[in-house]
């Protein structure tokens, strides 16, 4: 094998493309020639195709570029079905798996696989997070806004369970179907419940639907807002008028420090967006599995996973170690939306409320049903 | 030559072709994919073409089996085979489920019905915990066929597959070819005269609607054998819109056309970023590398053209210059 | 058996307060050709919807063969034997005229659902196919795609059709509509040949074809019946004059 | 425009071809018709006779040679400009509109500029009292026959000049038929221009001042009214008459 | 007062809003009766077409600063102009097709357009603001409702009241009516009927994108927007019958309501009560509510 092959397979032209997308792929490009396009004297080549989210067509592009083109490392984006396809391939023919965009927690769980690391968050991380945070600051009743498939019903059973636990309570939830496109009589039913907290226990178009019916209806003035899914380009596209003081998690911004910031300007100069932090984990996780290449000066997929579950990790996006389970545990971030008035300049957006400590925020080992964690 | 020899030579040469396949090196994963959209291709077309009932559901017959066969060969243990007879039968009785209602009307209100019911699918498989909604389900193994054949084998599973769309095919060749194809064709020519002929259309209609959704889905199951795999975007309309094109690009109303349109279309799908980066290799502009990204775009206008300027499709053009030569040289 | 084969009793049709046919009592005798004529709106075509079910009565009774068929279905009634033709020519245009005839008779093989069955087994029927197109002259085009005939062959063919089903009662509507006078003759001479063995019910406006042809004549006017009789007796009836014939000279004949 | 002098035929086809895709159904017809007359195209069935109506109006395929109505060149031109040289068309297959009331059928032809006002709709029910009784009937409701009448009366209103008629007096009880002749005549002595198509030789003998047979999509034979007896025999032979 | 266990406050305050997403339909299954009446197309680009009005909305206030009131205007002019462009370039060539043909034409319209616009925009959309005149809620006792809301309903209903009207009671409806039926014979009679056609396919895709710039301060504007919306019209348009103008209206106000309550009583099955009601409508009436048996 002359060559270090990379595949990356997301969306690249539905749902779910501007959370990741060709962007995610430049992301992963801007690691490869940030490391030298070389490892261990090989050059290094990026493959990279669009899932249209069709698992089967994520499937067949994985297994045909392993069987016929020699791909060394699998690269997973958005979509928990195509990720948990792209996983079992990647298991069957021994492939290193990274997945970013995928936020179902099941690839580290239930189906969890030698070969996959889930590197940026999970739909555990994401509720727990907010939802933990917002119950010590005092959000003791909620209501919740779910999108009515195992998605959106996960992130609600998950964050209902840490409000119960800190001992708030739950005032009532309305699952609404996928693709709903008007909330406004849902809204209607949150208000009525006068809770304290609306959790949007949703995604995409139905979170920023919701968002904007919810500043029509003035959800926001009696009630707190928290998305427990929320991209920065959700915020960007509503506008801070439409989001402003919304609650949400997330694992990485680009206006944390100056290492993330410098990363931003980097990414901002040849894509005029910030990064999301999908993006910038798809860059870091290149980055390190290259090291992994480099130190253990193999390809070798059970080598370099062992090399990447030892040895903790630290770079601008975040510091942590992968779990024996394939998780990448590290800090999350409880951000709030700034007003208008706070924001200084374009992709101004968050301010940290708390820091989330990675061993708290996801699955603990007594929830894993990971056989490899036991 | 006459034309039946011909085409009695094409099929040969194609199933030649495919038995081979693997052995000269094609990729056994993808051709089985390829089958299976030809299979669902030609089911679809079984009913359109024949009967002149646009379904635009049909993905509710592919995916509702595919779920169907999936669940019970990962969950239930069943093996391959009762898993694949189990959802060829799921897809019939929603064939029947949906035929009863499609055919309460005609034409383009008929064609609303199979997308609507079709859609009340998809929000099902969405909610229903067997699915695994947006995930999927997933893992679903391979098995030994009748205890013997570990179909875990790519080659194994490969002939397997090639026999049983095969059979299937050839089913429909009959079909067409049989004493009920006639009734079909003549409902499709005057509906209100066959009923004055004593012929309760609405039977015909239904029993062509029931065995073009089995083979759906056979077609259904056998990919989620093949693959491992049943998610969302096996129901979703756009699936259904999918093997209309296939049709359509193969040529509508013609045997072999969802076979030649659904490899186009397949390929196309899968291929459109390597022809992208090629054409961006060979003729320097990069604007072609972008086209990876545009499935859609290049879909949508496959569409127009197809609809515009070749309307009878690749078989159906060639079919129809091939006769155009034979009369030109008799006269 | 009776020789009455079609029956109906107080038959009556309304279309939302308009009566189309109304309180029609008709007795059809079996073996006779028996012909409904009347002014254009009287309810013929109607009458016929209603006998074969294409349309619901609004209230009477039909009775075959002396079993009450009011309530079932078009393809049913047809499978009883009572076969019609329709208005405006109905053949299965792309198929050939063999073909079309073959659908009458495939029924009766019973293998009309078995799609695992060969075509070849359908040849069986060829030579009874071709006799069928020769009685109405249409043989030497056994094998052209229906389309392409002109309307007069068209006709013919949907009757070649009809009788391919073997009715016992045949109800043909305006079946020389449209016709040059040598496919009329042609046609009535047709029928009357046809009508051998089996009962015919028919609309013509064309008076030399029934008077040609026809046993027995029911008038229609304005959905109820006019008068009743064979031909003398109905055409030298003034009522019948008046409304249809639209000449009270006594010189009964039809417009051709 | 060309300008319409006493004796401008007010409709001169001239080798007139058609096509129904990729038939060829008309080879060469010539006719011409002067202002005033009612002629009448006979022919088998098939002989080719709508298609020459519907050629007039420029709806088969293709068409090629030259129909002139008034002096005025159609061929090239849209239908719609062609029946606004004073033209009224009345279909074979009648084309009544379902989705419209026998009244709205009735109305439904927008009036031609052509100097002539056509007929008044109380006119029109008192020829034909079956429309009158039925005018809020959906169109396709009425009875064959009724349908028939609707399609004639329609094209009355209108003030077209010219009118062209294929198989009117078809499906039409014997009282229908001589109100329709009577129409006919009515018409001629108002100065119409009428071109009928019929295959009811009766109906159309003593209306008609001359006669064009048509076969195989040609004029085989041309004659006034004078010389009908002594062409029965010929009419015979081509016709069965 | 309760009913279900819902106080009958909510519930008038859920029947309200059901007709906001009501008059949605309404406009939609309005234009697409209209174009199938005439063209005999099964116009899947209605959604398309929606979203461009959107999105024309947004772009025209974020490039050229031009405000919601004039796109009122100008979004329905400018995607009509589109419109007669599809018509005169595409849809004039399969008129005497079979339907099939129309349909798949314009669903690969639709994957073209939206495509287009997604490679510009993305998906997550644009926001687009309440226009100031109608921002703020107005206090109807049993809730408050978005003055924005309140006009979207008023304004729908007067468009298809107005377009009933003329295709129903006018000469020019007559004529549209027939051309639906027999358009040679109607252009035999005079009328211009391929301008007829192309101004028809013109006029639904502007009521089209009326709705789309209704809907702009309401939902956010994305290349997507029209996907979903689409498949419940034409589900509403199965249920009306398309036989008539008035039913369309009818049945897309009548289903936002339904859809409204069953947000409350059974939300989960607020995108699929429109295809059970379909199921439903079929078996009793298989021409739908208001269409007519031929
Ligand atoms: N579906 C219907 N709805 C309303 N009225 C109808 C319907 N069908 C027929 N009619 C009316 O019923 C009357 C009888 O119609 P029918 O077609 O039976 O006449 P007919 O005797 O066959 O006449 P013709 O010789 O002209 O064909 C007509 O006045 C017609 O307008
Ligand atoms: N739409 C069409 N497509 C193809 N061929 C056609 C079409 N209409 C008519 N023809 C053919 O054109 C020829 C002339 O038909 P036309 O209708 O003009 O005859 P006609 O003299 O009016 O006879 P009829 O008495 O049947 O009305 C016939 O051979 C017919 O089969
Ligand atoms: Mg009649
Ligand atoms: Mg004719």
């Amino acid at each position: 094998q002359e060559k270090v092959k990379i595949g990356f397979i997301t969306d690249m032209s539905s749902l779910y493309s501007d959370v990741d997308g060709k962007n995610g792929a430049l992301a992963i490009q801007m690691a490869i020639d940030d490391f030298g396009g070389k490892v261990n004297g090989k050059p290094i080549e990026l493959l990279s195709a669009d899932h249209q989210n069709k698992a089967d067509i994520a499937a067949t592009k994985a297994r045909e570029w392993i069987d016929t083109q020699g791909l060394t490392m699998l690269f997973g984006g958005t979509n928990s079905g195509t990720a948990l396809a792209m996983a079992q391939i990647a298991n069957e023919k021994k492939r290193v798996f990274m997945v970013n965009g995928a936020g179902g927690s099941a690839l580290t769980n239930e189906q969890c696989t030698p070969y996959t690391v889930h590197y940026a968050y999970d739909t555990v991380a994401l509720a727990k997070g907010t939802a933990g945070a917002l119950v010590d600051q005092g959000g003791k009743s909620w209501f919740f806004l779910t999108a009515d498939y195992a998605f959106g019903q996960l992130l609600e059973r998950d964050a209902a369970a840490v409000v119960k636990s800190k001992g708030g309570t739950v005032a009532g939830a309305v699952r609404h179907p996928l693709n709903a496109s008007d909330f406004s009589s849902f809204l209607l039913q949150a208000q009525n419940s006068k809770a304290q907290v609306l959790g949007l226990a949703n995604a995409g178009g139905d979170t920023i639907n919701a968002i904007k019916a919810a500043k029509e209806f003035g959800v926001g003035k009696s009630m707190k807002m928290a998305g427990l899914l929320v991209f920065i380009t959700d915020v960007h596209s509503l506008g801070l008028k439409n989001t402003e003081g919304l609650l949400l998690t997330t694992s990485w911004d680009w206006n944390l420090n100056d290492q993330t910031r410098a990363f931003g300007k980097k990414f901002f100069e040849k894509t005029k967006r910030m990064p999301t932090d999908i993006q910038a984990a798809n860059y870091s996780a290149t980055m390190n599995y290259l090291k992994a290449l480099q130190a253990t000066k193999t390809e070798d997929a059970d080598k370099v996973m062992a090399y990447l579950k030892s040895t903790p990790l630290d770079d601008f996006y975040a510091k942590g170690t992968i779990r024996p389970d394939g998780r990448y545990v590290h800090d999350m971030y409880l951000m709030q939306v700034k007003s208008p008035a706070e924001s200084k300049q374009p992709w101004d957006y968050y301010k940290v409320v708390t820091k989330l400590p990675g061993d708290q925020v996801f699955t603990t080992k007594a929830e894993s049903k990971c056989a490899l964690w036991k | 030559m006459n034309p039946k020899n011909l085409s009695a030579l094409g099929y040969g040469l194609l199933f030649i072709a495919l038995l081979a396949a693997p052995l000269l090196g094609a990729y056994p994963v993808f051709v089985m994919k390829l089958m299976c959209f030809a299979l669902f291709a030609s089911a679809f077309n079984l009913l359109l073409g024949y009967t002149g009932m646009l379904s635009f559901g049909h993905a509710a017959f592919l995916g509702g089996a595919a779920y169907a066969a999936g669940h019970s060969i990962k969950v239930w243990g069943f093996t391959p085979e009762v898993g694949l007879l189990l959802g060829t039968a799921s897809g019939a009785l929603l064939g029947l489920i949906v035929g009863f209602f499609a055919i309460r009307r005609q034409g383009i209100y008929s064609t609303m019905i199979t997308l609507a019911l079709a859609q009340m699918l998809f929000f099902v498989c969405l909610q229903a915990p067997f699915t695994g909604g947006e995930d999927g389900l997933q893992g679903v193994p391979r098995g030994k066929l009748f205890g013997l054949i570990d179909l875990q084998n790519d080659l194994a599973m490969y002939y397997v597959v090639l026999a049983v769309v095969t059979a299937a095919f050839l089913l429909i060749v009959r079909t067409i070819h049989s004493p009920y194809g006639q009734v079909l064709k003549a409902i499709k020519e005057n509906e209100p005269r066959a009923i004055s002929l004593g012929y309760d259309t609405n039977r015909f209609k239904l029993l062509a609607f029931v065995l073009s959704a089995a083979l759906a889905g056979l077609a259904g199951s056998l990919k989620t054998l093949v693959l491992g795999f049943a998610t969302l975007s096996d129901v979703h309309w756009s699936a259904s819109g999918h093997v209309v094109l296939m049709t359509l690009v193969g040529g509508l109303g013609t045997l072999s056309g969802p076979l030649v349109g659904s490899a186009v279309v397949v390929l196309l799908e899968n291929k459109i970023g390597d022809l992208g980066e090629l054409l961006a290799n060979v003729s320097g502009i990069a604007w072609f590398q972008t086209l990876g990204e545009s499935v859609t775009i290049v879909t949508g206008l496959i569409f127009v053209v197809c609809v515009l300027a070749f309307r009878r499709g690749i078989m159906g053009e060639l079919i129809a210059w091939l006769t155009r030569l034979r009369a030109g040289k008799k006269a | 058996m009776s020789d009455v084969i079609l029956e109906t009793q107080h038959l009556t049709k309304e279309f939302k307060g308009f009566t189309a046919v109304s309180d029609v009592t008709l007795s059809v005798r079996r073996g006779s050709i028996h012909a409904l004529i009347g002014p254009n709106g009287a309810g013929k075509t109607t009458c016929f919807n209603l006998l074969t079910k294409f349309l619901e009565p609004t209230s009477g009774t039909i009775r075959f063969n002396g079993h009450d068929i009011t309530r079932e279905a078009p393809a049913q009634i047809a499978r009883r034997g009572v076969i019609r033709s329709f208005q405006i020519s109905a053949v299965f245009p792309h198929l050939t005229l063999i073909e079309n005839v073959r659908i009458g008779l495939q029924r009766k093989l019973g293998t009309a659902f078995h799609f695992w069955r060969s075509e070849r087994s359908l040849r069986q029927l060829d030579e009874r196919a071709m006799q069928l197109l020769t009685e109405v002259g249409l043989e030497d085009l056994a094998d052209e795609l229906t389309v392409n005939l002109p309307y007069g062959r068209k006709r013919a063919l949907e009757i070649a059709t009809t009788l391919a089903m073997e009715p016992e009662l045949m109800l043909l509507d305006e079946p020389t509509q449209g016709m040059g006078h040598e496919d009329v003759d042609r046609v009535t001479q047709l029928i009357k040949k046809v009508s051998a063995g089996r009962t015919i019910l028919m609309v013509e406006h064309n008076m030399k074809v029934i008077s040609t042809i026809a046993d027995r004549i029911t008038v229609l006017q304005r959905g109820a019946v006019l008068a009743e009789g064979a031909y003398a007796e109905v055409s030298s009836n003034p009522q019948v004059m008046e409304a249809y014939m639209g000449t009270t000279d006594g010189q009964l004949q039809g417009a051709h | 425009m060309a300008t319409v002098s006493a004796n401008t035929p007010a409709l001169e086809i001239t080798n007139l071809q058609a096509w129904y895709g990729e038939s060829h159904v008309l080879h060469g017809v010539d006719i011409v018709v002067q202002p005033g007359e009612v002629v009448t195209l006979l022919g088998r069935n098939g002989a080719g006779r709508t298609t020459t109506m519907r050629a007039i109006m420029g709806l088969t395929g293709a068409r090629k040679g030259s129909v002139k109505i008034n002096g005025v060149e159609t061929v090239g031109m849209a239908t719609h400009r062609i029946a606004h040289l004073g033209v009224g068309y009345c279909p074979e297959e009648r084309g009544i509109f379902s989705s419209l009331s026998c009244e709205e059928n009735l109305l439904l032809p927008p009036l031609l500029k052509t100097g002539t006002p056509g007929m008044s709709v109380d006119e029109i029910y008192t020829m034909f009292p079956n429309l009158a009784e039925r005018r809020h009937s959906q169109g396709t409701r009425l009875s064959g026959g009724e349908q028939q009448m609707l399609a004639v009366a329609r094209i009355l209103r209108t003030g077209a000049k010219l009118l062209l008629l294929d198989e009117i007096s078809e499906g039409l009880a014997p009282v229908i038929v001589q109100a329709l002749a009577r129409m006919i005549t009515t018409l001629r002595q108002r100065g119409y221009t009428v071109v009928m198509v019929e295959q009811n030789f009766r109906f159309a003998a003593p209306l008609a001042d001359r006669f064009y047979v048509m076969e195989h999509g040609r004029i085989v034979e041309r004659f006034g009214a004078s010389e009908l007896a002594e062409k029965m025999p010929v009419l015979n032979e081509l016709l069965g008459v | 007062m309760e009913i279900f266990g819902v106080s009958l406050p909510a519930m008038l305050s859920q029947l309200l809003l059901g007709l906001v997403n009501g008059s949605f339909y309404a406009i939609l299954s309005l234009g697409l009766a209209v174009i199938f009446g005439l063209l005999n197309v099964i116009n899947f680009a209605h959604g398309a077409l929606f979203m461009m009005g959107a999105v024309i909305t947004w772009m025209a206030m974020n490039y050229l600063g031009i405000g919601y009131w004039w796109m009122l205007v100008l979004a329905p002019l400018v995607v009509g102009v589109f419109g007669v462009v599809i018509e005169r370039l595409l849809l004039r060539w399969i008129y005497k097709l079979d339907h099939l043909y129309g349909l798949l034409l314009t669903l690969g319209l639709t994957l073209l357009i939206e495509g287009l616009f997604r490679s510009f925009y993305g998906v997550s959309g644009l926001g687009y603001d309440t226009p100031e005149l109608l921002e703020g809620a107005t206090n109807l006792g049993f809730m408050m409702l978005p003055n924005y809301r309140a006009w979207v309903v008023v304004v729908s209903i007067v468009v298809c009241i107005a377009t009933w009207y003329v295709i129903e009671k006018t000469k020019l409806g007559a004529y549209l009516r027939a051309g639906t039926e027999n358009p040679r014979l109607v252009e035999a009679f005079g009328i211009n009927v391929p301008v007829m056609i192309t101004l028809t396919y013109a006029f639904g895709a502007a009521l089209a994108a009326f709705a789309g710039v209704l809907a702009a301060p309401v939902y956010q504007v994305s290349p997507l927007m029209g996907q979903n919306l689409i498949i419940v019209v034409f589900a509403v348009v199965v249920i009306g019958g398309m036989g008539s103008i008035m039913g369309s209206i009818l049945t897309g106000l009548g289903l936002g309501i339904v859809e409204g309550f069953t947000k409350v009583f059974y939300p989960e099955a607020s995108s699929t009560v429109v295809f059970v009601i379909m199921v439903i409508v079929l078996l009793i009436r298989p021409a739908g509510l208001f269409g007519k048996e031929k």
